[in-house]
């Protein structure tokens, strides 16, 4: 057994934390951060060149078709870095709803465009609060047209494409739904940035109006395609959010063990200490879970369903926890915007929100629970 | 056991009631009661004046720091008719909120340890809000180790030169005085080498710049100290025992009750009671209602705590360092109700602007707020050491500075 | 305002404490949980003759006619005492039944009977797993003759008369439920006592075979009596389970200051300080909504109904909490039979089901909370 | 990644596999299956027998003690192959668990500093279940603080004279040896003063009491020592370096990895899915589902971390201290489960006899029990600093009593 990454995969990881290190320093996610970007152009470019956006594109479509271990291990790196690029939208979202339901034309012309960093592409789905289900899709498609307001949409107001789950039909069921694919060139299609609490990551309110669109997959599958694509999507923002516990967690650490207080380090407090030693713990129980949403993934395994709720519950509990510790222990310094601190509290609290909310996929897991317990 | 003023209360009460409905600034009402954590701000009028106005009309009309003595700019009220006059100024109090260190800190050390004349001189306007007074503690270095601040004072002559800096000051760009804790002695442990003075904030040399915080408000300063100079005639208390001149200050502080933290918990169960989630209204799912059923009696808690507290104080009894539970409870709570109220909203609750986000973004600004609460004014760590040492008379933490010369200290 | 007891409810609470810490200590509580003693004869003929059991029953029915606050203050000593004799069910519930619903006669019977210590009397409610709900009662009622078996009945096998809760119709409404009296030397009731979590307090189960009852109140209205009887017991037993939390901290914080570890007392330690510090905090948030609940008993104002469910929901929490860390704070010797720390921990998680779970009394709190909004 | 084993380990597992199905006391194995918390106890056997027998049983074939040498009585097989082993043995390693001390921490510390003679004398009847061994090292003044120990060994020619007593001695009324940690001279700081001992239980003076637990079940003993005799060759390593010793044992202890913690999800995730609440399946109640999810990502969390662990293992890596993250998370979790089963039972969750109780009376044994859990072999708080020290390498507690002589410390 091993219930590990492969020597490549780690130095692969090596590798990415080496670039990002470099090429996503802190002060370029404020850049970000203050708006002076709606994304950092250069950085997105670079992972590109460095092969890492079509890292799990098949080599007929232009990308690196290394796989999913691989592109788990740079989630992580991701997450750690607070990478301000539509990183998630695009390679989790579009281009595995692509891989799993796109023509072979659809992946020609998008796929190679993902590898190359030619194209940005998202997942239109929400609209307006609630979780994924059938019932919250109203944006209507009749003949290929769509019309109705997306929101939020991850990236919307810098994406050249989406994937655009609507309704076409009304029999109440899931078959409702089908999955469109939408060129922003084609008009019809008008994205505006909306303020949110983690500003280095955009999020939009898309209205579609008379909008040309092409249908993905089959249109009754569209339901369980797309929850297919959020499962995999959810094994890929754990791993982002376990590369932001665990760096969230050792900015606790470090800063325990520098900053002096009643002539000690602090992190000689048990108060502290201990504070640490149960991030620690969820983070270590996170990765654990996700290590084994990775497995489920690269294999497509029947557990891939339960394995990326396990993980994303996981994940989203650690990474919040430890965001919000890493302030507390950095006290007053952790509140400051100077501090780096919030940066990963305000990305913490947008992924734990992204896919759909905690509970939901708490949910989700006792359901798959139960279905393999049938089963 | 029953929730009935005594006949002065009562009659206190009316008249307090009476004068509010006839003087407050009821255009802002409703403004100031929806405000959510943090400093308040009106939307089309400067808070500062609005404050200002409100404070000084209470002064003349002798609704000012009622505990103060009248010479001062008091009323001499009990502290009960303190609470009493707080509950009926309702959500105009918000609007204290500038004076609070002031009146809360600063006069109470005055009046401890500054001359006659000097009390004179500046309490009044102190009480009228016609000058603000900040407190200048905190530093980068110190944090939750108040003693370990390095702001230097060095005498020359009559007057005490200060160098160094402080952090955390609240109000201090608008102050016009402010009391400030210094090292005179660093070859003394650290508690015995401090000295506390008064100060001008308009003397040159202050220099103050806002704290940008996490949540991308400022409600703090960074002062920076260039040579000022402070005349020995400004001292409090003795060279070298600043450390407990201060103690006066924060006691003083713990002891301002019925204030009331905000635990966001009625918020939260106003936003379940008309959100409809998927399969029903939020207010009958189960899982809603359990926790709604955990925050609700924490909440129910604290209140009916204070209101012991109050108690105790119309008995004219001292209530204990007890009411420290009530940021512990909240600062947490706050934090967990926003984040799921967040949850509650689904992948939109991530949106924050006023216009796009649920109940004009209220949770998502109290979630970014949040963090802050647990740490100003006395982290988490620091009620539980209060708690733990004060009220359950456990020992302090091992204290390797104890008898360490300041300048010999890591 | 006064929100506190007044100064004599204070001076009877210090004779009580007096007095149980005289009548009632550890080693009278083991005898009990030993099995030496089905409860504490003596104690309990003890708190008759001090006139505590019929505190609150008017004297014209042979009681002290001082009050519910009264009443309260006993209880929160009760509960400090863990005193093991049937105080809740005989005071709190049947004594509370009669006042509420009984008639001149069954009230003259039993209640002088009651202050007196020579009956003991139950409420015979749960028939097995499940929370109070009508569908929940299945022993049937025709002709004041009761068939069925109730599980589990506080003290049902050391009582003399019990309160029951039969259907006595099938509408499948509340009205089917109706309350009757049974005096157990009737005949055709046989109670056997069965194993708790807590021996210190007698779980049992009774069989009733067509078993002659009384009627107790209008039959119509036997659910909403019920309910009645539930929340002005539940402010009760909420004060026993502050008055063992706030002894299970006092264990706790003296074995801190005793207990030396690494050369200092362990309650130097800050994880051991900040678990106390932690229990001070829920035993007083529990105390405060007591005292809250207290005022509603003593008024019968109409916010008891809310007051009762938070009382009883933070109680419940403070107890729980206090009893386990107070364990964890002595460590293995807190895991001995014969240190008293288990005492607690078994009261509190017996306390914690007595009147229906914890989650009931949430979901009652949540209703009650919102009818008062509606109104 | 992958769950494959090597060609190597699916040679052994299927020579294992085989093995156990020919000759494990089949007739015991539901039994041992739905043992709860605490010490596995047989309705119609005696634990002890049946334990021993299979224990014989598997050394005779070589299939004990895996990762001794075989001189001692093991098989000289590697770690994975260890655990390999345990997978396959399942159930029936429950009943390993009166060896457990002997052979994780006794054998190992035997084999560091034991003579070749003694060695050969003593492991392989160890190693077989013949002998039974236990641990003799916590006492009532020492708790976490282990060092503390007061047990005196004083020298009289070549014997060591023992007074004192040990408590928590796992087995000691079944035991036929013993390791004992003793203060040798308590003029030094204590961990310098202490010396390691192997002794028969049989000696004279050596007398065992149970302990009857919170839970009123007894899995551990007090010992006491009258004037025990124990030849010098019994000494462990040098005199007065005892704590090195230990600290063998100890992290011996620790690296028993596998072996799986119970946190009590999967019995309540079954009792959940066929229990039925008031108004419908359990596990369809939100408030439910909720609750179990965050137990489920807990106890999946665990069993990832221990196959990460193994992983470790099978690339013949030692796995660190992360491992003591499992006590840590299943003490307090099995404990909210049993509360929170109780809880959906209602009023009838007080009821604890097999007959009278849901499920036997799963629920309320493991509540009973779970204290336990939190405290024995190491509590929450020293797991806590071991995660903090060792693995986050944040500081050490403040020592007061690093420097002091035993005998001065209070």
């Amino acid at each position: 057994m091993n219930f590990d990454f492969s020597d490549e995969q780690k130095q692969l990881r090596d590798e990415a934390r080496k670039f990002l290190t470099e090429k996503c320093s802190p002060k370029a996610v404020r850049a970000v951060l203050d708006g002076n970007a709606d994304y950092d152009r250069d950085l997105w470019k670079g992972l590109a060149d460095m092969g890492f956006l079509g890292v799990a594109i098949p080599e007929e479509f232009g990308g690196a078709g290394a796989g999913h271990l691989e592109l788990c291990v740079l989630a992580e790196e991701m997450g750690r870095a607070l990478a301000p690029v539509p990183f998630s939208s695009t390679v989790y979202l579009a281009a595995e709803a692509l891989m799993i339901a796109g023509s072979d034309a659809q992946k020609q012309k998008w796929l190679p465009k993902i590898a190359a960093g030619e194209a940005i592409g998202t997942l239109a789905l929400f609209e307006g609060p609630g979780n994924p289900s059938p019932q919250n899709i109203k944006l209507t498609a009749s003949n290929n047209t769509l019309n109705g307001v997306k929101k939020p949409v991850a990236d919307g107001a810098i994406a050249d494409f989406a994937i655009v789950a609507a309704r076409n039909g009304s029999s109440g069921r899931e078959s409702d739904i089908a999955l469109y694919l939408v060129d922003f060139k084609a008009g019809g299609v008008e994205a505006t940035a909306l303020t949110n609490v983690d500003p280095t990551r955009q999020q939009a309110e898309i209205t579609f109006k008379n909008c040309k669109a092409e249908p993905l997959g089959a249109a009754s599958e569209g339901w369980s395609m797309l929850m297919r694509v959020l499962d995999r999507a959810a094994v890929l923002v754990a791993f982002e959010q376990v590369g932001g516990a665990d760096r969230a967690l050792e900015m606790g650490r470090d800063y325990a063990l520098d900053r002096i207080a009643f002539g000690r380090p602090i992190g000689s407090f048990q108060a502290v200490k201990h504070m640490l030693a149960d991030m620690y713990v969820s983070a270590t129980l996170a990765r654990s879970n996700c290590y084994y949403g990775a497995w489920a993934l690269s294999t497509d395994a029947g557990e891939l369903g339960e394995a990326a709720a396990a993980a994303r519950v996981s994940a989203t509990q650690a990474f919040q926890h430890c965001a919000k510790n890493n302030i507390q222990v950095h006290g007053g310094m952790g509140f400051t915007w100077e501090f780096d601190c919030h940066m990963y509290y305000r990305r913490a609290n947008a992924l734990a929100l992204g896919l759909g909310s905690l509970t939901y996929w708490e949910d989700q897991l006792i359901d798959r629970m139960r279905k393999r317990n049938a089963a | 056991m029953n929730f009935d003023d005594t006949p002065q209360e009562a009659a206190f009460r009316a008249e307090a009631k009476a004068w509010i409905a006839a003087n407050a600034p009821k255009q802002y009402e409703d403004e100031l009661k929806t405000a959510s954590l943090g400093r308040v701000r009106l939307k089309d009028a400067n808070i500062l004046q609005v404050a200002k106005a409100w404070q000084k009309k209470k002064a003349d009309a002798g609704w000012a720091c009622l505990h103060w003595p009248k010479d001062y700019g008091g009323r001499g009220s009990s502290p009960i008719e303190r609470v009493i006059w707080q509950q009926e100024e309702g959500a105009f109090g918000k609007l204290s909120g500038l004076f609070i260190i002031g009146h809360g800190m600063c006069g109470p050390t005055m009046m401890a340890f500054a001359g006659e004349e000097q009390k004179r001189k500046y309490l009044p306007p102190l009480a009228s809000g016609e000058k603000i007074w900040c407190q200048l503690f905190s530093e980068p270095a110190g944090g939750s180790d108040v003693a370990g601040l390095r702001t230097r004072a060095e005498k020359k002559g009559d007057n005490w030169i200060i160098n160094g800096q402080k952090i955390w000051t609240s109000g201090a760009h608008y102050s016009d005085y402010g009391i400030l804790l210094t090292r005179t002695d660093p070859n003394v442990p650290k508690h015995k080498g401090l000295t506390m003075f008064f100060l001008d904030m308009k003397s040159p040399g202050v220099e103050v710049k806002p704290i940008k915080q996490a949540s991308g408000q400022s409600d703090f300063n960074e002062v920076f100290f260039t040579d000022v100079k402070i005349p020995d005639s400004q001292r409090l208390g003795e060279v070298n025992d600043g450390w407990n001149v201060s103690l006066t200050t924060l006691m003083n502080e713990r002891m301002s009750i019925g204030a009331g933290v905000s635990t966001g918990f009625p918020e939260l169960f106003d936003y379940c009671s008309s959100l409809m989630l998927a399969d029903g209204p939020a207010i009958e799912d189960r899982n809603v209602r359990s926790r709604l059923a955990n925050y609700a009696v924490k909440a129910s808690g604290l209140r009916y705590t204070s209101l012991r507290a109050i108690s105790a104080l119309s008995k004219g009894e001292r209530p204990g360092p007890e009411n420290s539970i009530g940021k512990l409870v909240a600062g947490s709570m706050v934090q967990e109700v926003a984040m799921y109220a967040l949850d509650l909203q689904g992948a939109a609750g991530v949106l924050s602007g006023p216009e796009d986000a649920e109940v004009a973004g209220k949770f998502q600004a109290m979630l970014l707020r949040s963090p802050g609460v647990r740490v100003e004014g006395g982290t988490d760590e620091i009620m539980r050491n209060i708690i733990a040492e004060r009220v359950l008379g456990l020992p302090g933490d091992i204290r390797v500075d104890k008898d360490v010369p300041f300048n010999k200290i890591p």
